[in-house]
This record gives structure tokens, C-alpha cells and sequence, in this order.
């Protein structure tokens, strides 16, 4: 009648916060002899080694761990970097605009899209999805934005003269914010239809 | 009527704790504060009236008419509505006589009933029976009957945090939320070799002595890119005209790390050997 | 020069804290066609059943997870002291009713349980059971209310399409006369069941 010991020593390892310590074993298994209890810690030990499980059985100062094998750090990392996130719309269309119109000051890409945009510019920059290319020699010496190198691997483009150019953003009137809005919206869309996450 | 309440109180034990409500206050949630069972028996037979209240009994009005239909066997999928009216009815009163107060939705429930009984009453327009009265009532007893089934077997389910675990392992990465990390001095060197090798298209190395001096490529490079903005040293490099223009432009990059005008950083999920450089504000 | 896929998955699933979705795990091993790693997967479950291991993988909330055992519940829930709050029934019921005539809001819910539930449902939220899905465009905008992931991992489903169906109204009464309340509300609601009812 006795418990089957291995399994539930898995459980309890294994649903810890921390390291469990030899004693609160014993007093989980009353009517167990507490060499059995080792015995059994010893078999999972050697189980997990035996079939290169990629877990472990540690002993630590506080008691007894289930571990991941250092050799699988990087997989592990690799799993919790954090997830990419798509772009807002927002954001895309000032990188859509930033990456037709470069160079472009801040000011031309607001008359575009109509709206401020520092919240989003810095945003992509952050992303390094865009650069700042230098100051246009002009009154308040403003930032001068492109597209660089990250902009072309995340579009998997190998020059920025391979952006997509649809026969209507080439005869567009570039005097007409409005309808060249309404383009690269478009556009815009397209480019986010195909799903791909921006890192 | 007080009688017989103590003889309810005597022969089971309190009802809810912190629900048992004397005149004009109400006993404290906290469950060491609450009387012990001797205090409120001992109250119960000495004194005032006292009371109780319906919410700790039955949730609401339809808790109160589900348990009634199901206490007396009603067939929900053909309701009687008098019957049920009425028993509705004995049960509210039933509570009131036995001081439990009654609150205003429990009123409001039997008021509905009673309409709904009034026009079953009416003589029938000829409609179709899509129109029975009844349907008012008997349709979200149905609904919540369902549900209420339906919760029954959910928590029928095995529940994890109570009779299964997610299992789990300490994470062994310790410093995740800094997704860009600081890289030496020797990272940096690896980063320019690399850049130089790219950059062997541009022809041999040829000492300009018309070339900016450091100083000034600092100056240039300062004029770019202002405080708190970020370049990566590929890219400044990579805009280099010649290969000398590019060794001032690292000697310059050196130079403002020393001065503390730059740090370098460097993004290890990035997945390139790529350095970014960060002006200082 | 394949990474040795079942013990890195292993080590994922249990570094993890929710259910990990296969397309996660897809784009972790880029170079891996997804039959192979559905393969490791079942051989990981096939394993944990066979060396009858107090753990197993389950498919859960659209994802994999591993768990332990029903069977050990008893043990764990001795090792863990605190355990974990059982939902009350009010709580049971309004997340029943949620979960399956969502998207709702409270009053709809209210409307069903015939109470307040603001209390009830703040509670669920703070679980996670129930989530925030948006705003109602009607009059108020109230909050909608539905199910999400950590409600499946909750109650074992693969997808809110697992639910036990609803059953017709059965005649039998689930409530337990046992209990104190039953017993008492009995008493409340005693009437002389010889009464004569028009009907």
C-alpha cells in the first residue's frame, strides 16, 4: 500500500516555487522510511539522465530542484525573448512614408499624415526601422529621417530601390498630400496583409 | 412567531456567519469577530427580535424560484405559472414571518409573476402560442437552470490549480528585460573588422593627408546625431568614402566613448554582430 | 546538425507559465519542418506515459502544456499548504454563464442570475478567467465580457468549442440536501405542500 514514490516526488518538484528540502519530503511520506524517499529521488535523478531528458535533478542548498540543462539556455532564451509585435497603423504609415519621401523632416511627414507624429517616429527608431540621416541646413536645423539597414532586412528588401512601387504612387502628383495619403495608406495595407511581424 | 425561531436557532446552528443582523447594526465580516455560537444563542433566546437576511439564503429572485421549482418538481418546459406564483408568494411571506427581511428584487420578482399570471388570465388573442405569457418567466428559468447545470459540471472538470499542476522549472535566464546589453571593448574591435572587411571594396588603404582629424570627424558626427539619439556603427562606417575615412570615423567613435560622449550597446537577439552606438544627453 | 528537439521542447513547456501554442514552437526551430516537432512532441507524451511519470502532456487552451497527474492531486494539495480558493458557486455560475452565452454583458448576466454581479465578476477578472473584450456600441457602451486563454488552461480545454454542451433542463434537483445552507433554506421556504394552486 505504499505511494508510488517516484511520480509524486516528480509532482511536488516540480509544482514548487523553490527548492524542497529533504525534511518536508519525510514529513509529506509519513509512513515512508525516509531512505526509501532518498532512493526514490536518486531513481528520477538517474531517469532524467538516462533517457537526456531536458530537465534535471539537482541538489542545491535548500533541498532538491528540478532544473532545465544548462545546455538548452539559449533555447530557452531564444523561447522568452519577448514576442514581435506587429506595428500600429499609425506606425506603419509614417515608416511608409519615410521610407518613399527619405530623406524627410518631421514636418513634411506630419503635412502628410496630418498629425503629429513624434510619439511614432521615436517609436521607430527605438525599432531602429528608421534613422536619423543627419539636419537639414534650414531654420531650426531639423532631423532628417531614412530607412536603414534593419528597415531592409525586416522587409527583406536588398536596397531601398526594391520597395514596391505601384504604378500610381509613381505618376502621383506629389503636390496632392491628400490623395498621396490615400495612397500610401493603400499600400500600407497591402504590406500589413501579408502578416508579417515586425521585429 | 419568536418562539418557533428559537427553536430553529436552538436546533441548528447559527445560519451565515457575519449575515445575522442585530436591530441597527450588522455584525462585523471578520470571522474572530463574530459572537460565538453560545453569544448568539444566548441572544437569540434573550432578546429582541432580530434578523436575517434573505440575501445570505438565496442569492436573488431567481435563485429563490429555482429552488423552489426544483424543491417541488415543477416542469419548467410547461409551466405553471399560478402554481408557481403562489408558492413564490408562501415562500416570501414564510420568510417574513420569520423575520428574515425581504428584499425589494424579491418583491419585484413576485410583482412580475403576478402580471404574467394576470395575463395568462386574459382570454387568448387567437395568436399563436410563441405569445404564452408564460414564456416571460419560463424562458430565463430555463436559461439560468442551464447555466446553473452547466456550472455544476465545469467545476466537474479537472480543475488545474486544484486537482491538476501546471508543472514547471525555475527560468535559468536571469536577466530578460533588458533586451540590449552592454558589450566590451574587444566586441567592438570584432564589430569593425567586420565592417573594414565589407568595406575592402573600397580599395587599399591610403593615407590621406588631407583627411579630417579626429577632432573633426567628432564635430561632424556630433552635428548628425544629436543627444540621446542612436546610430549603429555599421551604418557610420559603412558611409564611409574611403577605407582611411572609415578608420577616422572608428578612431572618432573610440575617441567619444573615452570622452563619454557615446556608449555602445549591443543586442544579442538581434542575431547580427551589429553595435549600436548611444549619444549621451 | 539538428537540435535535439525533445528535450529543448521539454525544457520550454515547463519553463513556460501558460500553454505554449504549436506556432510558437515552430518559429523557434526555423530550420525544423513542424511535422518533426509534433512528432517530438507525442514522443515526450508517449514517454511520460510509459516511464508512468507523475507528469504528462496535455493539449490545452490551443497550446501544449504539461501538467501533473490528477491521480497525485491529493499529494500536491498536502505539499502546497495554502490551497488554492475554490470558486464559489455564485462565481461558478456567472463564469458558466459567460463562458457560454459570451460575448455578454453584465446586465445580460445579471438578467440570467437575476443579481448584482459586479462583485462576481470583478473577482473573475482578477483571476483572469474572464477578460475585457471590448465595448458594446449601444447606449452606456458597457463592457463586454468573454472567456480567454487562461480560462481554458483553467478547466483542461483545447478551445472554448470543448465546453460540455448545455443539457435540456433535466426533472432531477442538483442541489445536495446535505449541506447547511440546503437544510436551512429548506426550512425558510417550508409551506404546506397540500396547498391548492389554480392553474
Amino acid at each position: 500500500m505504499n505511494p508510488p514514490l517516484k511520480p509524486i516526488l516528480e509532482c511536488i518538484l516540480l509544482v514548487s516555487d523553490t527548492a524542497v528540502e529533504f525534511d518536508r519530503l519525510v514529513l509529506l511520506f509519513p509512513d515512508t522510511d525516509p531512505t526509501e524517499i532518498r532512493q526514490a529521488l536518486e531513481a528520477l535523478k538517474t531517469e532524467y539522465d538516462e533517457r537526456q531528458a531536458g530537465i534535471c535533478l539537482v541538489q542545491v542548498a535548500g533541498g532538491y530542484q528540478i532544473r532545465t540543462r544548462a545546455e538548452y539556455a539559449d533555447w530557452i532564451q531564444r523561447f522568452l525573448k519577448p514576442r514581435p509585435q506587429r506595428l500600429s497603423a499609425a506606425a506603419m504609415e509614417t515608416l511608409a512614408i519615410v521610407a518613399y519621401r527619405q530623406p524627410i523632416v518631421r514636418s513634411e511627414i506630419e503635412f502628410i499624415r496630418g498629425v503629429d507624429c513624434g510619439a511614432v517616429l521615436r517609436q521607430l527608431l527605438e525599432r531602429k526601422l528608421i534613422r536619423i540621416a543627419g539636419r537639414k541646413p534650414i531654420a531650426g536645423r531639423p532631423l532628417i529621417y531614412a530607412t536603414g539597414k534593419r528597415f531592409l532586412e525586416v522587409f527583406g528588401l536588398n536596397d531601398i530601390r526594391d520597395l514596391p512601387r505601384l504604378k500610381e504612387i509613381e505618376t502621383a502628383a506629389a503636390s496632392n498630400p491628400e490623395t498621396e495619403l490615400e495612397r500610401i495608406r493603400s499600400m500600407v495595407t497591402e504590406q500589413a496583409d501579408d502578416g508579417k511581424y515586425l521585429t | 412567531m419568536s418562539c418557533r425561531l428559537q427553536v430553529i436557532c436552538r436546533g441548528e446552528p447559527p445560519i451565515v456567519h457575519g449575515s445575522i443582523r442585530l436591530p441597527g447594526r450588522a455584525f462585523p465580516k471578520n470571522p474572530n469577530q463574530i459572537p460565538s455560537k453560545f453569544q448568539l444563542q444566548t441572544h437569540i433566546l434573550t432578546s429582541e427580535p432580530f434578523r436575517v437576511d434573505i440575501g445570505d439564503l438565496f442569492e436573488g429572485p431567481m435563485d429563490l424560484l429555482i429552488y423552489l421549482i426544483r424543491k417541488n418538481d415543477i416542469d419548467v418546459t410547461d409551466i405553471s405559472i399560478s402554481e408557481i406564483t403562489e408558492r413564490y408568494l408562501k415562500a416570501l411571506e414564510h420568510l417574513e414571518r420569520m423575520h428574515i427581511e425581504v428584499a425589494g428584487d424579491f418583491l419585484l420578482m413576485a410583482a412580475t409573476l403576478i402580471s404574467i399570471k394576470a395575463k395568462t388570465l386574459l382570454p387568448s388573442s387567437d395568436t399563436e402560442d410563441a405569445n404564452d405569457p408564460r414564456l416571460e418567466i419560463a424562458r430565463p428559468i430555463q436559461e439560468y437552470m442551464k447555466l446553473k447545470a452547466a456550472s455544476v459540471d465545469m467545476q466537474l472538470l479537472p480543475l488545474l490549480g486544484d486537482s491538476v499542476f501546471a508543472a514547471h522549472v525555475p527560468n535559468p535566464i536571469d536577466q530578460l528585460l533588458e533586451p540590449t546589453i552592454d558589450v566590451d571593448l574587444f566586441e567592438l574591435f570584432g564589430a569593425f573588422e567586420k565592417v573594414m572587411q565589407r568595406l575592402s571594396g573600397l580599395g587599399p588603404l591610403l593615407l590621406e593627408i588631407q583627411g579630417p582629424s579626429i577632432q573633426e570627424r567628432i564635430e561632424q558626427i556630433q552635428a548628425v546625431y544629436g543627444p540621446r539619439s542612436f546610430v549603429s556603427l555599421f551604418e557610420l562606417i559603412e558611409g564611409s568614402t574611403s577605407k582611411i575615412d572609415g578608420v577616422i570615423t572608428f578612431l572618432a567613435v573610440l575617441e567619444m566613448i573615452k570622452q563619454g560622449i557615446l556608449t555602445c550597446r549591443m543586442d544579442p537577439m538581434d542575431g547580427t554582430s551589429d553595435v549600436l552606438l548611444v549619444f549621451q544627453s
